[in-house]
């Protein structure tokens, strides 16, 4: 089933392998196991919030406060640490409690604010930067010690930790997507909302939920970045939101919700991350790299487009 | 332009056909409208009734197959193709923009534009004070009555909105007007009235309808000329004059299981 | 039909702000049997469905389910009695395949709460669809069937419920003839496992061919049931179109024809009123008839100086005056009781008695100041007059039914003892009661020696209360007629134009 | 007394009521802008012992800082009138303004050359997201999610990650100057707002801008081209931000390959708070300018209340929220009355 379904999702797949191939005929060090490791740790966070924002898109909305959120979750995490000696689980809980509880603050205003997602989203990527940078005052927070940076630079037996939880927020999430009656309903809400409410979907419930898991997931990337580069930059995450969006809707998740699945989109986030990966050890100067970015988001949105049009045969008006 | 005769037929269909892929949406479908004629296009669904009326008013091409308007042979490349050579469609549920007035929606596409300056080229200012009043007097022409051409469509009803549809047809179509399920959404009341427009319209000013319905006993009263799809193939064309209900419907379902209702 | 009832909706009362959706109707539908609800568009047959399936909470009233009062608080507990609706715009999700549409909602719980065992839910669709015939693989997207087979997978999920009950709102607006056809023969299989249907159409070819009995409703209220073979097409258009009512219009007394209050003499107004006479004497009721557009509402603005005439003239009481403003036409006396009573006619917002005496307050409020004892006092005499149902004068308007919204207007311009009164649709929208009571308010002020001109387009109301009818037909009068020996359709095709030549 | 009838006539209060409904959806969001500068002009004297907010400079210094944003938010309610959106006009303000620069500095065209070139390139790079998503069928979130990266990544390449400086001063003088104690870029927004206010309500364009957001597929089968139409649609969008970044590169004397982040999103808030509906269909350009002034004075309010700046995108970002439910509200009422 879940074979069938990344195989349906091919265009990409097959635009990753050729990526893949391309980058490993060209650099010698690219299929080797460190790069490979290398490429897993550093997009640990983008993996995690990409799951968090299709959660949001299959449900027909979107989220633009995830970079903020996870800068701010970050940066209270690591004050907590720093400045107040909370013990460190306790401060990545409340971290991660924050996210989302921001998550929800997003839910309500779209739920019962009847904002639009779009709207209400921008203005907490706002309003949470805006935060981060009042309570680091500018500055970033650092000497976070072993403890905390052990979820960004430690390993669990072989494994390295941020891969240990990416992996396992990705398996939770397929099979909440798939096995559980959430999952089916926030795919009914995505398809048509009304009619969801109609069969008895609490909707409004699965909604805020479904905002309050990507701020969570949010603050969990936010997490993993701090511990990784050792300090909760005040600008950390900046833009993160839009590697999500790219990533998921790469990995063939719709705009208007109810269509795409999670492998998918976490595919989209490894041709994103391998993207990045590949021209560095290309030395492709950082500049370009943005183009470059840009022109494979646009040419296979197309490419999927044009051979979803062929296997349909028949313009559908 | 050539000399108009009332022989010669106003839209010829000459064997159209249209494959979408592999699918064969129309199979060489051949009909004439006559100047002044009522023609209804009946058929099952998927018959290919909407498959066709997209191709007549240039919204989809035709694979093969051409039209001939009053004996010249033409090509409908874009809607807006139809629409200079004089067809106009009314679509079932495409028919007005709701954020626009009344008189906009009627001269959607063929606005009245004044000042030749540069910024008049490049935006095309409008001439809103003309619009507004010839949408007045055209649609007071044919009885419809709205109250007032600045309107906005969204607080009009569904009668009226169709009525305000059709009047924007029948103001820019010279030669042949398509309505699509004209009467599909509206009540006893307001279907009368419409076809009581399209009789009046025909006996008054000669236009030439051509009309989609799913309900056979509007087509009956109003049409001349009944041409029947099924499956893509054009299986009849009945004279109103000839033929029966009953008989249209037994080659719409497919002549052999020859089902008589009503 | 000695047997029990499966459903019994009594007296089911609904109003929404300003409107009487539902009066006090009844609703029985019995074991295995295909009810067919008809009503003109407004006549509450949704508004009485979404009661049963607990869209919308009555005001007042009572269902009954086997014989047990329930009360119905959502889509989910109407489903939890076995009460299936399928909407007229299907209610289907496209991108998700035909067992989980079944099953949406309420799927089937995996060993894991919160999971769904999916082999479960797709035998389970499985067998619902096998037990309609439909040969459809569970897990074929929706977006990928027909129209009827989508319409058929509606009717899977709803016996997938258990249903007893299947209310199928106009399913057969997009169907095919042949598909109409599949669809009758699925729901009288249903009929013969036990299901009831409760069929909406306005096809009434449809519901002969189906139904076994008929509920007709009309203006919010039940006009009655009957089974199919008691009834032709004809009386069920009747029915609902309420022309029988006529007998409820009494005449009182004789018509004693006074002097002319009102004169109007080559009236015209550019483009839509065109060179109107006639003349309205005390104690008259005109009734003016026409199609709608055909310029009766705006004759009556005319002369109630909403807009002026641009040529014509008007005369009160044997002297001609001009009427350029409303102000004017209320100062000769002229009332007027507009079409649309709640954009025009009303406060909603306020309360009834500043809405009764707000015409009145210009005059009585000479410092500025509200004599609110002399408000109270005229306030409650209007209310014990008219009738008017309101627990107090503090009401706020929009909490009234129409017909007491409509006395209230009335009242309004009864404060101020107007010679002539013109009303603009006086019943649309008014449940037959009171209907009833503000003819026989006109009645009233009639003999009191008012004026009355109401336009109305229902032809029994212009037959059963007027003195007097003229039709109007683009812009012009057309024709009189005594409603004494006048017929419906006589002035039907004096209104369309077509008794012209 | 004649007055008094007429206040207790039917038609003429329902006519006033109606008037009123439809005034209140249509300006309510002024009634917001005048509620702030009423709310500025008491609170600065009360806090920092003067008035500072309600001075002939300070309120140019208002509309100075709107003015930018201003003139894109104009182009971009044009997009989303017509049902699209346009995320990458941050990015074309970098590019417009680093490609000026170097034009200027390196090719000598002087400034009026200088401001030709930075809304050239704003042109072209609306006519290439028009391109995609009018030939291509790409959707305008994607299209211009895509040209995002591209245009700063184009821009980040030819300047080498560089700011630019040194293109003559007479650019700065001339466009960042002022006339009759007016800031240039104060009258390049009025000038902006009152000839696309007149595009969008009185002229084609305009017109088919509404239409083509209310429903492609039914202008479309009015016989109008919608793809040029909305080609043209991106490109204003473009021009405008283009003469927007020729602005910021005199106020600023230098192009830069980083500036204009987030300027989408002000953009896009402006237009909403303006009543503007991302569904498309709807917009105006006086809300939306109202909308840009709005973000203008509350960031002006912080500035004279010494708010830490970093409080800035917490309070603007609330004034949003607020200002969108508050609109949603008045809406809803209109549609009641």
């Amino acid at each position: 089933m879940t074979i069938a379904t990344i195989l349906r999702r091919g265009t990409v797949l097959f635009v990753l392998i050729a990526l893949v191939i391309f980058f490993s005929l060209n650099s010698d060090r690219f299929l080797q196991e460190r790069n490979l490791v290398n490429i897993a740790v550093q997009n640990a966070h983008i993996i995690i919030v990409t799951v968090g924002m299709t959660l949001v898109m299959l449900s027909g909305g979107i989220d633009l406060s995830i970079g903020s959120v996870a800068a701010l979750t970050g940066a209270v995490a690591a004050g907590l640490i720093v400045q107040n000696s909370v013990p460190v689980p306790l401060a990545m809980l409340l971290g991660l409690a924050l996210g989302f509880a921001i998550g929800l603050i997003n839910g309500w205003m779209v739920v019962y604010g009847k904002l639009p997602p779009f709207v209400a989203t921008l203005a907490m990527l706002g309003m949470a930067r805006g935060l981060t940078l009042v309570y680091t005052n500018g500055r970033p927070i650092a000497n976070i010690g072993d403890e905390f940076t052990f979820w960004g630079r430690g390993t669990i037996g072989p494994i390295p930790t941020p891969i240990v939880v990416w992996v396992v927020v990705v398996i939770v999430a397929i099979l909440l997507m798939t096995r559980t009656r959430f999952g089916l309903h926030i795919y009914a809400i995505g398809g048509n909302e009304e009619t969801a409410r109609l069969a008895g979907v609490p909707v409004n419930r699965v909604k805020m939920l479904t905002f309050g898991i990507s701020g969570f997931l949010a603050a969990l990337g936010g997490l993993l970045l701090t511990a990784r580069v050792f300090s909760a930059q005040p600008q950390a995450a900046v833009g993160l939101e839009l590697d999500a969006i790219t990533a998921a809707v790469l990995g063939g998740v719709s705009l208007f919700g109810g269509v795409g699945n999670i492998p998918g989109a976490i595919i989209g986030a490894l041709l994103v991350g391998v993207l990045g990966n590949g021209m560095n050890l290309l030395r492709v100067a950082s500049y370009p790299q943005q183009v470059i970015q840009g022109v494979v988001l646009v040419l296979a949105v197309t490419i999927d487009m044009y051979t979803k049009r062929l296997e349909r045969g028949a313009p559908k008006t | 332009m050539l000399k108009m005769t009332t022989d010669l037929p106003l839209l010829s269909v000459r064997n159209i056909t249209k494959a979408f892929g592999a699918v064969q949406a129309l199979q060489g479908i051949s009909f004439d409208i006559a100047p002044g004629e009522v023609v209804a296009l009946v058929g099952d669904n998927g018959a290919g009734k909407s498959t066709l009326v997209k191709i007549i008013s240039g919204l989809y091409k035709a694979s093969s197959g051409e039209f001939a308007l009053r004996g010249q042979t033409c090509h409908f490349e874009t809607p807006a193709d139809a629409l200079k050579a004089g067809i106009e469609t009314v679509y079932q549920d495409l028919a007005l923009i709701d954020q626009l007035d009344v008189a906009d929606n009627v001269y959607l596409g063929r606005e009245v534009l004044r000042g030749s300056g540069f910024l008049g080229r490049l935006f095309g200012v409008l001439n809103r004070a003309t619009m507004r009043r010839e949408t007045a007097a055209a649609l007071s022409q044919l009885h419809i009555k709205i109250p007032a051409p600045t309107m906005p469509v969204r607080m009009m009803s569904g009668g009226q909105r169709l009525a305000v549809a059709i009047g924007r047809a029948v103001t820019w179509g010279r030669e042949l007007l398509i309505l699509d399920e004209p009467t599909a959404a509206l009540g006893v009341e307001e279907t009368e009235q419409v076809l009581r427009m399209i009789e009046e319209l025909r006996q008054k000013q000669r236009m030439t309808f051509m009309i989609i319905s799913h309900n056979m006993q509007d087509v009956y009263r109003v049409a001349d000329k009944i041409v029947i799809l099924r499956q893509g193939r054009h299986v009849a064309t009945l004279r109103k004059t000839e033929t029966t209900l009953e008989e249209i419907v037994a080659y719409i379902t497919g002549a052999k299981q020859k089902r008589v209702e009503r | 039909m000695a047997e029990q009832a499966l459903l019994h909706m009594h007296a089911i009362t609904k109003t929404f702000p300003g409107v009487q959706a539902l009066r006090e109707v009844d609703l029985t539908v019995y074991p295995s049997e295909i009810l067919a609800l008809l009503g003109e568009n407004g006549a509450g047959k949704s508004t009485l469905m979404k009661i049963l399936n607990g869209v919308f909470a009555p005001n007042s009233g009572q269902i009954r389910w086997q014989g047990q009062a329930v009360v119905v608080h959502s889509p989910r507990a109407a489903q939890r009695l076995g009460i299936s609706m399928i909407h007229q715009e299907l209610a289907l999700i496209p991108y998700l395949d035909v067992g989980k549409n079944i099953y949406l909602g309420r799927e089937p719980q995996g060993v894991v709460p919160g999971t769904i065992d999916w082999r479960k839910l797709y035998q389970q669709a499985r067998e619902q669809l096998d037990r309609l015939g439909l040969a459809v693989d569970p897990r074929t997207p929706v977006r990928y069937l027909s129209l009827a087979q989508q319409q058929m997978v509606e009717v899977a999920k709803a016996i997938s419920l258990d249903a007893r009950l299947i209310v199928m709102d106009e399913p057969t607006s997009s169907l095919t003839d042949n598909e109409v056809t599949t669809l009758f023969e699925q729901m009288r299989k249903l009929r013969a496992q036990g299901v009831s249907i409760v069929f909406i159409s306005h096809r009434l070819n449809e519901v002969f061919q189906v139904a076994d009995r008929v509920t007709v409703l009309r203006d919010g209220t039940l006009v009655g049931s009957k089974a199919i073979g008691e009834l032709t097409q004809d009386e069920i258009i009747r029915m609902m179109v309420g022309r029988e009512v006529a007998d409820i219009y009494e005449r009182h007394g004789e018509t004693q024809r006074a002097e002319p209050i009102l004169e109007v003499r080559n009236l015209t107004r550019r483009g839509v009123v065109s060179d109107v006479n006639f003349t309205l004497h005390r104690g008259e009721i005109v009734g003016l008839a026409g199609l709608v557009g055909a310029g009766r509402t705006e004759l009556v603005e005319t002369i109630f100086g909403i807009h002026p005439a641009t040529s014509g003239q008007i005369i009160l009481n044997g002297q001609p005056v001009r009427i350029k403003h409303p102000a004017q036409a209320i100062h000769y006396g002229i009332g007027l009781v507009p079409e649309d009573r709640k954009g025009q006619g009303l406060f909603l917002r306020m309360n009834v008695g500043t809405n009764v005496i707000v015409t009145l307050l210009a005059k009585l409020a000479g410092w500025g100041l509200i004599p609110w004892k002399q408000v109270k006092k005229i306030g409650e005499e209007f209310i014990q007059r008219l009738n008017i149902r309101t627990p107090s004068l503090q009401q706020r308007v929009r909490n009234l039914s129409g017909g007491n919204q409509q006395k209230v207007v009335i009242a309004k311009w009864l404060t101020r003892e107007p010679k002539v009164l013109v009303l603009d649709e006086p019943t649309r929208g008014i449940d037959i009661g009171a209907k009833a009571e503000i003819h026989r308010l006109m009645r009233q002020l009639a003999q009191q020696g008012v004026g009355i001109l109401m336009i109305s387009s229902e032809l029994p109301e212009v037959l059963g209360v007027s003195d007097r009818v003229l039709v109007m037909h683009e812009g012009r009068l057309v024709a009189e007629f005594d409603p004494r020996t006048a017929t419906q359709d006589e002035i039907m095709s004096a209104a369309t134009g077509a008794a012209k030549s | 007394m004649e007055s008094k009838i007429e206040a207790a006539l039917p038609s003429a209060a329902y006519e006033q009521r109606l008037r009123w409904a439809r005034f209140v959806a249509r300006y309510g969001i002024v009634f917001v802008l005048l509620l702030i500068v009423v709310i500025l002009s008491i609170l600065t004297p009360i806090i920092r012992g003067e008035q500072l907010f309600l001075t002939p400079r300070n309120l140019l210094q208002v509309g100075l800082q709107a003015s930018i944003n201003a003139i894109i938010a104009v182009g971009m309610t044009f997009v989303i009138t017509s049902g699209g959106i346009d995320l990458s006009v941050g990015s074309m303000v970098a590019l417009a303004g680093v490609l000026a620069a170097m034009a200027m500095k390196e090719l000598q065209i002087g400034a009026f050359g200088g401001f030709v070139v930075a809304v050239g390139v704003g042109a072209l790079c609306g006519l290439f997201n028009g391109f995609l998503i009018t030939r291509i069928g790409l959707s305008p979130f994607i299209a211009t999610l895509g040209t995002m990266g591209v245009f700063r990544g184009i821009g980040l390449v030819v300047s080498q990650g560089q700011s630019i400086y040194g293109f003559g001063r007479e650019f700065s003088q001339i466009f960042a100057g002022a006339v009759i104690g007016i800031p240039v870029p104060v009258i390049v927004a009025a000038i902006v707002a009152l000839l696309f206010w007149f595009v969008l309500n009185h002229t084609r364009f305009g017109k088919y801008t509404i239409a083509i957001g209310g429903s492609e597929e039914i202008t479309r089968l009015a016989g109008v081209p919608v793809k040029n139409y909305k080609m043209g649609i991106y490109a204003l969008c473009g021009v405008l931000t283009g003469a927007a970044a020729a602005l910021l590169l005199a106020r600023l004397s230098s192009g830069d390959p980083t500036f204009g982040r987030f300027f989408e999103l002000d953009a896009i808030a402006a237009a909403v708070m303006g009543g503007t509906s991302l569904s498309g269909g709807e917009g105006t350009i006086t809300g939306t300018i109202v909308g840009a002034l709005i973000i203008s004075l509350v960031q002006n309010a912080m500035n004279l209340f010494n708010v830490p700046s970093y409080w800035q995108d917490i309070i603007v970002g609330s004034v949003i929220v607020a200002a969108v439910i508050l609109d949603q509200l008045r809406k809803r009422q209109s549609r009641v009355a």
